[in-house]
């Protein structure tokens, strides 16, 4: 296993990263009071994690390597195991139960605040559904997403203070106010391609957050809205242990109409115009789909998605500023999507509930939280590009003719 | 006229820091087609070590324009180190999966290395000591412009004549350029592609360390969150200029500074960021590959 | 014999470069036309043009359908093209690589079916019957061109001349009157060759489509076409049979150093 | 390919079921012993006393937050040498925010679900207004030692809220007040760091000069905070010909503004706020930072405790201390003397005792009126002379 030449690389490695973290590591000046601190041992421990871990990189690049060779040669079993395991009904069925007993039960099993945090995680599957139509399925690089999410909280939140709209009306208001910013935003810029979208996308972004930053009169400014009140029910004064679940429970609900929605398009006339024209724009057109048009439809259409969570978000907040919109969230928004694998449900989910849980229980490591979470995400791209649910996108499945054309769920 | 010339400047001030940071992104993209999130996080790393050599050498004694030299070379060394492992580490083995996971990657990069400053050094601001000398023919214009902004635009200058030279005249010039347009096929022709991507990588992060370096002299500070700003600036500022062509980064860079400067100036600084921006959307809708990019028409 | 499409003085310049040269051509109701010339010639200019990818410097395009009257194709967007009844193949073989051999050509069917968003995600009956009929004639269309082997494969997996041949199909499914290939034959080797010979024929008899075709394989090219027309320099320098054209002097003067294969 | 990926989705299930269960389950046992023993609800010796400590820790405003950690951790580590509080430890939870409303309401509920007794924060008024809701059902009080928005203390809607920094309109009034009748002024220039401190604070400051016939607002911008060059807006300072500028935001920005402004050899009088009274500042903006005015509260560098507690933090930390040092340092003692003094944790005991108690801080003997402001911080304009903030004599 471990021959001389690996140790002697591993040494190197060890060695190049003594050297790379020497100045940042190991010498603290201090500008203001002139003095140097020298934290020689801080060098020796970076020697020897940098020894280890060489090996263990060594290790998993190898095997992602194997991995990659078998896949190459074309083994059957290609498929991954999630969805077969969902396939056959053996699993799928008491999985489905058990799941369904989780989601149901957990506000009343766990405490509040994880309660909070699964209705943020919820927040951001349905987002990132959202964002999955523009990114996953129709190939739109979009950086700005999170201008749509402070429209619909901003929507909610201003016709709360100027007209008292409630929340019930302010989810489709939200809805309807982002798909038409999505398609106000997207008519001029849809015939960028790639990264050229993708800055601009940004810069539509920062301009709606900075807009909210400084018109006062308009947004309240970096002091943002306050007792935006919670979703109601009926009437009902509720306590905050039983907002929060309530908040929960709508929150699962709104996530189970958008994955719904979200596979329907996917499977549909639409859904297919969107995948072909991320394949080959011109291809897509000489076929006589409209690139517009589609690209159009899915750019609002996932901005709709991104008002919707945007009003929900100022309701849970409770309160809500331009700080919450920044180019990070949209980053945060993408992350969902491609870390869970593109263009596939589940993989957005899993993905929402890996990016924003972990930061959260990565709490326990309070200040290595956010250098930890970067580490994870490298690694994760590293050692699994594809996402972690990957090449899972459903396909029409020929059945011969007569029948119903089944699809090979994910 | 007076102070047109003053906004003029502060606007070349502005645009020779984004050129010096877009450089790098625009080499990158060019050749391996990655926005470098993490960029930003090099040239505040830049930055830093040229602070602690500053600050070493000072306390043992020295006080001299070699301290600066020193210190800029030093932290491009160290920078153009960083570049070259973050490639190796977090892009190389992601060559060949889609694009956007490689941008993923270098996200996580740039947090990491954002905290792995901030936890190994200080979350405070640090002063940083100018040490670039005040040249007496600015004397009678110090009012207008300091040496330290004369500094930057020579050195952008430099930077800029240097790679021309690099990317026209040397083998490596033409290697990069080579696999900028048809990778596959500069591999078939003997190019060692893994060669020319580091070389990118550490061309691109001494430039970036550089500006580090003259930049926090400028403003005085730094501290760990440096990067990320003026990384998007740059960035967009690239992609005005058309992203992947160097000529194009410094134009665009100029003239994003002079737009902020002159926005700023004449009108107000609360949109200056708005102003911007719309001023990126308006020049890519006319030129959709930006002020010097090749629009590139699909070959059908 | 009706003309379905016509083309008059269409030129088209590249900064400086003119790449076509005041063209004419015209293909009528169920002709198989070649356009052929050496490489350069501008002959996927041509296609682009008149496909609406490029916007040309100056002529003009018409289409004639059956029913109904003509349509100016000058300044209509490439799926307008291809909504009028005219679909195309490329050169450089254009499929939709991640998407299986089905949804290929169920793409194709896009241009002819209206549901719309509220139709995917409420399902009407209407909407039901309508997927399942763009599956059954997508599945039919695969067997029109024998590719029903392959239909759950994901395209990029197909060999290269399954490849060509579900562009065409992918193309028919748009139901075009008239179809243009852009070398339909290169790569592939003479026993795949002369199965499209078949195919392209079958095509023409039983779709009634009209065919209009770029192809290098001079020995295709001749068996299968009714007329031919030669350019050069993007410019036209003969038009005819495949034995005029044969026999054509500035046909032989433009290929002088090439190869022909007849 | 099937193994790896198998490995992978069970290690990660086991991952999240472990997480679930880290936090979930003691939380349980918790509530299960509380239902058998109701005795145990009485604080008991050995139970610690849960200090949360709520606010940036990371992302680009750390640096505001992470003071008040250090803060924080330095008086407790004090008080546990010293015996606790009658006996009982005290313990400091860090929870980051971020400074983002969204999660500053995670980071709230997490305090209270680990039994927080009281909390020290948030950094950001945004964040604070969003967790205080939360705060406020389960009966904890939150003292911030840096959100200054005047809607938190003057609205009513926020009664467990405490600080120990000024509102924004005090400052304000008290910057303007100072420009006007002692400096004279009559031309002045506002700029702000387009955050919700320095705007906030900049808004009242050009609402109280209009309102003065003294005095006219000669420039009124929002300066891009983290840019690399502020020539453009000095310049424009400049040429507004303004007498002063008062800014409303951070040193970082401050620092950057005063050296541009002096570099261009403009003597225009800089008048700032709390977040650039601040050693830093000094430090960062050297040479240049000399004559600047700055409000804050009164004698902090003649108050034995301040220079006891930056001392400490030097020698622990090896640096000086950042922005809100001695707020944080100041609502930490705060709090703990409430306690202390009542011996309960208990909301209304509490905020009674908070009310009536003085209590010797960094900042002065300080206690707070029932709105949550404090009373006894005496606010004062300092001026940086000789490397140093000196009290200027209203």
């Amino acid at each position: 296993m471990m021959t001389l030449q690996e140790i002697k690389k591993s040494l190197f490695t060890s060695l190049w990263f003594m050297f790379l973290t020497f100045p940042i590591m190991v010498i603290k000046v201090n500008t203001i009071e002139k003095t140097i601190e020298w934290r020689w041992e801080r060098m020796a421990a970076v020697g020897l994690g940098a020894f280890v871990l060489s090996f263990v990189w060594r290790y998993l690049i190898q095997r992602k390597e194997a991995g990659k060779k078998r896949a190459e040669v074309g083994s059957e079993d290609n498929v991954p195991l999630i969805p077969r395991l969902m396939s056959d009904r053996r699993f799928y069925m008491p999985g489905l139960m058990a799941t369904i007993v989780m989601v149901v039960a957990f506000p009343f099993v766990f405490s509040l605040y994880q309660t909070n945090v699964m209705i943020t995680a919820l927040i951001y599957v349905v987002v990132g559904l959202g964002l999955n139509i523009v990114v996953g399925l129709a190939g739109l690089l979009d950086l700005g997403y999170v201008a749509f999410y402070a429209v619909g909280a901003y929507s909610y939140a201003l016709l709360n203070v100027h007209y008292g709209v409630t929340f019930w009306m302010a989810l489709p208001i939200g809805a309807a106010l982002a798909f038409l910013f999505g398609i106000l935003l997207g008519f001029p810029v849809l015939r960028l391609r790639g990264d050229y979208l993708a800055i601009v996308t940004l810069g539509f972004g920062e301009i709606i957050r900075l807009v909210l930053e400084n018109w006062n009169e308009f947004s309240f400014g970096p002091s943002g809205i306050a007792n935006i009140p919670k979703p109601g029910l009926f009437g009902l004064d509720l306590s905050l242990q039983q907002s929060t679940t309530f908040i929960y429970f709508l929150m699962i609900g709104l996530a189970l109409m958008t994955i719904f929605v979200v596979r329907r398009l996917q499977d549909s006339r639409i859904g297919r115009a969107w995948i072909a024209l991320r394949e080959d724009e011109v291809a897509c057109q000489a076929m006589g789909i409209d690139k517009t048009r589609t690209k159009l439809s899915a750019f609002a259409l996932g901005a709709t998605w991104a008002g919707m969570g945007g009003v929900v978000f100022a309701a849970k907040t409770t309160f809500i500023n331009p700080t919450s919109f920044t180019i990070w969230e949209s980053i945060i928004i993408l992350c969902v999507v491609v870390l869970g694998g593109m263009g596939s449900i589940l993989g957005v989910i899993v993905g929402a509930l890996i990016l924003i849980l972990l930061p959260e229980y990565l709490r326990a490591f309070s200040e290595f939280r956010m250098l930890i979470f970067g580490v994870i995400l490298v690694m994760m791209m590293v050692f699994r590009p594809g996402g972690i649910i990957s090449d899972v996108r459903r396909t029409y499945k020929f059945e011969g003719l007569g029948n119903k054309a089944e699809n090979r769920g994910e | 006229m007076d102070y047109f010339l003053e906004l003029f400047l502060g606007g070349l001030t502005r645009g020779s820091i984004y050129a010096l940071i877009a450089l790098g992104y625009t080499m990158v993209y060019g050749i391996i087609e990655l926005i470098n999130f993490a960029h930003g996080e090099i040239y505040m790393i830049g930055a830093f070590t040229g602070l602690i050599v500053i600050s070493v050498l000072t306390l043992l004694g020295w006080n001299t324009v070699a301290v600066i030299v020193i210190a800029a070379l030093v932290a491009m060394i160290y920078s153009a180190a960083y570049g070259y492992t973050i490639e190796k580490i977090a892009y190389k083995p992601l060559r060949g999966s889609q694009r956007l996971s490689a941008l993923i990657s270098a996200i996580g990069m740039s947090l990491f290395l954002q905290n792995y400053v901030l936890l190994a050094q200080t979350s405070n601001f640090l002063p940083y000591p100018n040490l670039i000398p005040e040249f007496t023919f600015v004397k009678p214009i110090e009012h207008i412009v300091r040496s330290t902004e004369i500094v930057i635009y020579i050195a952008t200058a430099l930077v800029m004549v240097g790679l021309t030279v690099l990317i026209k005249f040397t083998r490596m010039g033409k290697a990069m350029r080579a696999v900028a347009q048809d990778r596959d096929m500069a591999m078939l022709v003997g190019v060692d592609v893994n060669r020319v991507i580091s070389f990118t990588f550490i061309i691109g992060s001494s430039i970036a360390a550089l500006g580090g370096v003259l930049v926090a002299s400028h403003i005085g500070q730094v501290n760990y969150y440096v990067g990320f700003i003026a990384g998007i600036k740059a960035f967009v500022a690239a992609v005005l200029g058309g992203i992947g062509s160097m000529p194009g980064a410094v134009l665009g860079s100029l003239v994003l500074g002079w737009t902020e400067s002159f926005f700023t100036g004449y009108i107000s600084s609360d949109y200056e960021d708005v102003f911007a921006f719309i001023f990126l959307v308006l020049i890519l809708i006319f030129r959709p590959a930006g002020i010097l990019g090749r629009s590139q028409t699909d070959k059908v | 014999m009706k003309a379905v499409l016509e083309v008059s003085q269409l030129t088209m310049d590249f900064g400086g470069l003119r790449a076509l040269d005041h063209i004419d051509l015209e293909v009528r109701e169920g002709e198989i036309v070649a356009l052929i010339g050496p490489n350069g010639a501008g002959k996927t200019t041509f296609f682009n043009c008149i496909t609406g990818i490029y916007t040309p410097t100056d002529g003009n395009m018409q289409l004639m359908p059956a029913q109904g009257a003509p349509v100016r194709l000058n300044g209509l967007k490439p799926n307008k093209v291809t909504e009028n009844g005219m679909a195309r193949t490329f050169q450089n073989i254009r499929l939709f690589q991640n998407m299986t051999v089905l949804e290929n050509v169920m793409i194709g069917r896009h241009c002819r079916l209206h549901s719309g968003i509220p139709g995917a995600v409420f399902r009407p009956p209407a909407n039901r019957r309508e997927e399942k009929q763009i599956v059954e004639d997508s599945y039919r269309m695969l067997e029109k061109i024998g590719l029903t082997g392959y239909v759950n494969e994901f395209a990029k997996n197909l060999p290269y001349g399954a490849q060509r041949r579900l562009e065409i199909a992918r193309a028919l499914a748009t139901e075009p009157f008239i179809l243009l290939l852009d070398e339909p034959a290169a790569g592939m080797n003479a026993q795949e060759t002369k199965e499209l010979d078949d195919l392209i024929v079958r095509i023409r008899d039983q779709e009634q489509v009209s065919i209009l075709l770029i192809e290098h394989d001079m020995k295709l090219v001749m068996s299968l076409s009714d007329r031919i027309y030669v350019v050069d320099y993007g410019k036209r320098i003969a038009e005819g049979n495949p034995e005029a054209i044969k026999n054509d002097p500035a046909v032989i003067k433009a290929y002088l150093g090439e190869e022909i294969d007849a | 390919m099937k193994k790896p990926i198998g490995r992978f989705i069970v290690l990660l299930v086991a991952l999240a079921m472990a997480g679930l269960m880290l936090y979930g389950c003691p939380q349980q046992e918790e509530k299960k012993a509380e239902t058998a023993a109701p005795a145990a609800s009485a604080p008991m010796a050995a139970e610690p006393i849960k200090l949360g400590v709520a606010g940036a820790h990371s992302g680009d405003l750390a640096s505001y937050g992470i003071p008040s950690v250090r803060a924080a951790q330095l008086v407790v580590k004090q008080r546990n040498a010293m015996n606790g509080i009658s006996g009982r430890q005290i313990e400091v939870l860090v929870e980051d925010d971020v400074c983002k409303p969204e999660v500053a309401t995670n980071t709230a509920t997490k305090l209270v679900t680990d039994k927080a007794d009281v909390v020290v924060g948030h950094i950001c008024s945004g964040a604070t207004k969003a967790a205080l809701g939360i705060y406020k059902e389960s009966g904890i009080i939150a003292m911030s030692p840096s959100a200054t928005n005047p809607a938190l203390t003057q609205s009513g809607d926020y009664p467990n809220f405490y600080r120990t920094i000024a509102s924004d309109d005090a400052q304000a009034r008290l910057q303007v007040d100072f420009a006007l009748d002692k400096l004279g002024l009559t031309k002045l220039a506002v700029l702000h760091d387009k955050g919700d401190y320095g705007k906030g604070l900049a808004e009242f400051a050009k609402g109280f000069l209009e309102a003065d016939s003294r005095a006219e607002v000669v420039l009124y911008e929002g300066i891009t905070p983290g840019a690399v060059d502020y020539s453009a807006v000095v310049q424009k300072v400049k040429r507004s010909n303004a007498e002063a500028v008062i800014f409303g935001g951070y040193h970082p920005e401050a620092s950057k503004i005063v050296q541009q402004m002096r570099k261009k050899g403009m003597e225009t009088i800089f008048i700032s706020d709390d977040g650039v009274k601040d050693v830093t500042f000094i430090k960062v903006a050297g040479e240049y930072a000399e004559g600047v005015y700055a409000t804050g509260p009164v004698d902090t560098s003649k108050n034995p405790i301040a220079v006891e507690a930056i001392e400490a933090h030097k020698k622990e930390f090896g640096e000086d201390p950042g922005a809100f040092y001695l707020n944080a340092y100041a609502a930490t003692q705060a709090l703990l003397n409430a306690i202390e003094k009542s011996g309960s944790t208990e909301f209304d005991v509490l905020k009674k005792t908070l009310q009536s108690e003085w209590v010797a801080t960094p900042l002065g003997i300080i206690k707070f009126d029932e709105r949550g402001d404090a009373i006894g911080v005496g606010f004062a304009v300092y001026q940086v002379q000789g490397g140093m903030f000196a009290t200027i004599e209203m």
